[in-house]
């Protein structure tokens, strides 16, 4: 019993955030291409194939950094969903960051589907070569729909002609991906709570640091308190995503997560007053993402709702 | 004690609800944008023409002279009629009050209904990068010049500013802290006007930089030196009745729970049946509140819980609209409103500052 | 239109104040007897009966009166239900203050019971002349059962044999007493506000007096928002409760009415501390009252439910 | 990172379950009455004799020297078995840490195994009229005697006080705040107790007033005028992993989970599980926790976060049971249950602190 990370694990998310740290553009090419070369979207893949050969809660530090990040691009849906869906050739390309993979929810909705190269519909499966050729066996179509992040467009997906079936089990991919979203989402929380204590340090109004006000304070310890409280759900769900307790751990995971998110945010926005309000802060890349995702997945909602019909049907204790 | 609407409220609201089914809009563009901005100028122009713009202003500005009580009326048939935000807003609620009563009858026979009509749309100027909820740090200054005074500073967050004709704002005129500030009304013409993009990308704010922008004695509102106590006026009228009409609030909850019956999760249904019950509570203070000042009893610090309640209610509601539609507000009104409502709690002296204000002045907490 | 109380419903209530402030024993025998004098017990008996003829919304004050004071003894039950219901020389007894009424639950709970001369168990009634006799023709039963004030002692009610039939409507005596409950609650949820208030004006703690920290300041700022704000829809209820909304509107006050005194009740216990947690202080009276009140006519749980089934049901606009 | 139970804790966990399912006690009257006090120290005497009281202790004391994880695992087991509050807490989670740490090896040997074997029920006595979470203004003070000290001065709100044989506490034996403390264990013989009626009427605090109490040298727990540092280190362990283990929270969560489903109202069954959720949270956390400690890193100020979290926890689960139940709550363990959970945010310094704690100390804002 060790419910903490390794050193390797832990390093792993370091090397990441100091990538990213480096580079930012806005649908994140320069990124995915140096994460590529650290072996990053290959990570869950086995090393007999060139993968890393992580499980998933060994990945969730550098999942959680490319949170803090606020990383652009279909991350999760390339380096989780697709690395248990896709084999062969496809995988290959995937684990060296060459291939990039868009999932699409129960609403035929997916995120950055106009830079993926293969599409997930389920059940159904598709590669986007033929899009470009507006020939009559157009396999893939996509219609921009309206999205809360500029940064992370949505499409609504339709896959036509000779597409083909998933062999990996969608099931396990969703929950991975749902587990992985909620560690993004715990990365950006936490970068949220960073930026708006240094902000409160340093702003003053009447006369002193609004980090000095209780009530400032105290709404600033209750997101770290969220946020220290979501995180282990989200660690257990990646350890448990797999069993007959999964689904509930789930859903309570990205719930949690969710959440935690949502009050930094908020929280961010309240202290930053008419300044965070704007573009003119990077502030702002990070709202619309944490919006973003936590809708991405499943709501707490939907979560909540689906903890509440199995919190009776799996067993709760030890 | 009683909540009968007499046979005149009843027959007014019987006329605005009709005229309202018959002539609202749909759909206009954002008035944060160009298009939208003329398209809701026109909307209210043709308000005013029915005289609905300003129900409650004496007629002599274009008003009816209605009661609270109609106003209220108008209010709650305007926005459950699903009519459009207000682009005079800032004019009519945060300046005209001012103008009732701090300003001469030239000023007011000048402006107040060329703002009725929607023919000046008024952008507010309180903020500066140095002084947000704080007023009193306020820097810009006007300096005296032949027949007026010239404009000097950095004012910021001033909404609507990005199309708006003219602005109202203080300035500094001597001395320091509260005192020597001075309120001011000014025409953007020679103000350099730069938007600021929101979290959706239009531009509801702007900086305004002023560089001897020149302005007559006749744009001074009310005594030199005496800004900070009208506006304080001001700032008590922006966080009073009139700021926040229920009949908005309502309008939402009531949306709000369609919503969340077809969603079909009794848990997002409760939390909507309580959202509209907060609205409907909202509303009966309200009627309350419009009967003391009818009876001419001051609001004061008490307008600080509203202030707080309605603001922390509108966030609520938008909030659960973001839960029970995830990625599908984007692009829908209650998107627009879910960001508008974060800023509830911001604007208007943020809700800290009103919970200081309750602690401090209505329960008589030590400073 | 005037949603305010008339001077003479505001003076009915501070009359009620005085006398109350000037008496109190463990089960309210004093205050009855002088509110008895008053004409209180009588207020929503007809004129032509001997009674002041009040509506429900006119004596909303003097029943928060009865709140504010944690009033002992089934003030609701005689004043509101029992007036409602009765009728003949037990409703001039009543309203002369010299019969007392206590109202059995769904559950077959009654509150003061055992100072009742009138227990009232839907749908039937029965004086309680036979209890003490024992014998067989006993028509009342009264068994103990756990309550949660010492000075509101609860009771299984069993009426036997010769009961007779309620004449007034159950359904509009019940919603009425909840309102006025409601009532008493916002009462109690004011005396614990102004108490707690001045008692941090006064406890120093690290050197200040504790009630000049912002998180105190805020608290007892959103104790005084919840009672501001779940007054208005008591007093609608007040005015509304025979109406076809009349349902609707009576639980949402009794809901909101129920939070907001739990919540001052809560935030009293905080600022007080340790000192809050004991009998040593007056306030245990009052923070027992809101919880066994808040459950009486109804949990919030309970008429939220009720909120929540009929919002689309009956009209939601003006 | 793993959740995976070794073969040696999983074969201690089915120990214990089974013990416990054999042994464990139903309905013992309150710990806070003359009947129940007496019923309690004889279960933990079972207990003992079982090595089962203080698992985590070593054995030369009562205990097994089991492993963090061992404990929490115990912990788990016994809440989940329904078996009652320790009367001896104070002493075990309080006192205990501070006597491995700072007792001499005689203090150790003479009032650990007493401890363990609930021979003797140690209370607290931290508070003074005039001191609450403000340790630094305390006022009782020690006097030099021969070969001892003499007490004087008045302390309140000591819980377990009313029938517990000993106590411990801080007297002044110079200077002033922070300094000149010192760290005195006491027998309460000869201090006049004064039992004050808690809500639920009975008595878990007390008044003691010392009146020149003699206590001798060997009662001194560590060096005269350290007793705010150690005091200091003792309330983090009060704060830290041992005030309150997630088993009780788990225990608690289960069963509401339980009484919600079978009430039938979707809201309230959300509320159950939203709140079983957040006690596996805590659970989990605490895992990680213990590895920490068990790996030899401090937990500091981050045990004001658990602090916060299980106390609100704990209060919400429990209005949630009022809600569920009513008036049926009481003369259960469910209303019990609310009036000690009411406490939670106020004893171990109250939540406020605790935020202040983690403001400053762990996010680095200014003081």
């Amino acid at each position: 019993m060790n419910f903490t990370f390794t050193d390797d694990q832990a390093d792993f998310g370091l090397v990441v955030r100091d990538v990213l740290a480096g580079c930012r553009d806005d649908r994140g090419a320069a990124a995915w291409q140096r994460l590529g070369t650290l072996g990053f979207f290959g990570m869950l893949v086995d090393d007999s194939r060139g993968g890393l050969g992580l499980r998933l809660a060994d990945a969730l530090p550098a999942l959680e950094e490319t949170g803090r990040a606020a990383m652009p691009g279909p991350v999760v849906d390339t380096a989780v969903a697709g690395a248990l869906l896709l084999d062969g050739p496809e995988l290959d390309k995937l684990a060296a960051g060459a291939l990039r993979v868009a999932v699409a929810d129960s609403a035929s909705t997916a995120a950055d589907a106009d830079l993926a190269d293969v599409i997930v519909a389920w059940p159904r499966v598709a590669s986007r070569d033929a899009v470009s050729s507006q020939a009559p066996q157009l396999r893939v179509r996509l219609e921009p729909r309206p999205g809360i992040d500029p940064a992370r467009p949505l499409f609504t997906v339709t896959l036509d002609g000779d597409t083909r079936e998933l062999t990996g089990s969608a099931v396990t991919a969703w929950r991975a991906a749902t587990v992985a979203t909620a560690a993004q989402l715990i990365g950006a929380a936490r970068h949220l709570l960073d930026t708006t204590v240094a902000y409160a340090r340093e702003r003053t109004q009447f006369g002193r640091a609004i980090g000095g006000f209780q009530a400032v304070k105290h709404r600033l310890a209750d997101v770290a308190i969220a946020v220290e409280f979501a995180a282990p759900l989200v660690h257990r769900a990646a350890l448990s995503y797999e069993l007959p307790s999964g689904e509930r751990d789930v859903s309570a995971a990205k719930a949690a997560a969710n959440d935690a998110a949502r009050l930094a945010a908020e929280a961010a926005l309240q202290v930053h007053g008419a300044i965070g309000y704007t573009h003119e802060l990077e502030l702002r890349h990070w709202l619309t993402r944490v919006w973003s995702w936590s809708a991405a997945y499943g709501t707490s909602a939907t979560h909540r709702a689906r903890v509440r019909a199995l919190v009776r049907e799996v067993p709760r204790w030890p | 004690m009683d909540l009968d609407f007499t046979p005149a409220e009843q027959s007014f609201r019987a006329e605005v609800r009709s005229w309202l089914a018959e002539h609202t809009p749909r759909h206009l563009p954002s008035l944060d944008t160009a298009d939208g901005f003329a398209a809701h100028r026109a909307w209210e122009a043709r308000l005013a023409a029915e005289r609905l713009s300003v129900v409650s202003w004496p007629e002599e500005y274009g008003g009816r002279g209605a009661s609270l009580i109609e106003w209220l009326i108008f209010e709650e048939e305007y926005w459950a009629a699903g009519a459009p935000a207000r682009v005079t807003q800032n004019g009519i609620f945060l300046l005209a009050p001012t103008l009732f009563t701090y300003g001469t009858p030239e000023q007011r026979a000048t402006w107040l209904p060329r703002m009725a009509r929607a023919d000046d749309v008024w952008a507010q100027a309180w903020s500066e990068p140095g002084a947000g909820s704080d007023l009193a740090a306020l820097t810009s200054r006007a300096v005296r010049a032949d027949g007026g005074w010239r404009l000097h500073g950095l004012k910021t967050w001033s909404s609507r500013a990005a199309y708006a004709g003219h602005g109202f704002g203080l300035f500094r005129t001597s001395g320091e802290r509260h005192h020597g500030l001075t309120y001011f009304l000014f025409p953007l013409d020679d103000v350099e006007v730069r938007p600021i993009a929101q979290l959706d990308g239009e531009y509801g704010f702007a900086e305004l930089a002023f560089d001897g922008v020149f302005v007559p004695d006749s744009m001074v509102l009310g005594d030199v030196g005496q800004g900070w106590r009208i506006a304080m006026a001001t700032t008590s009228s922006e966080r009073g009745l009139t700021l926040r009409s229920p009949g908005r609030f309502l309008a939402t909850a009531s949306r709000l729970v369609d919503l969340a019956a077809d969603a079909g999760d009794p848990v997002l249904l409760d939390r909507a049946a309580r959202c509209w019950t907060e609205a409907e509570a909202y509303r009966l203070h309200t009627f309350t509140t419009a009967r003391r000042l009818m009876d001419g009893t001051e609001i004061g610090a008490a307008s600080s819980l509203g202030k707080v309640f309605w603001s922390e209610l509108d966030l609520r509601m938008h909030t659960l609209a973001m839960d029970l539609l995830g990625d599908r507000a984007a692009g829908t009104p209650w998107y627009d409103g879910f960001l508008f409502s974060l800023a509830g709690p911001i604007y208007a002296g943020t809700n800290e500052i009103q919970r200081n204000i309750v602690a401090e002045r209505v329960l008589g907490l030590p400073r």
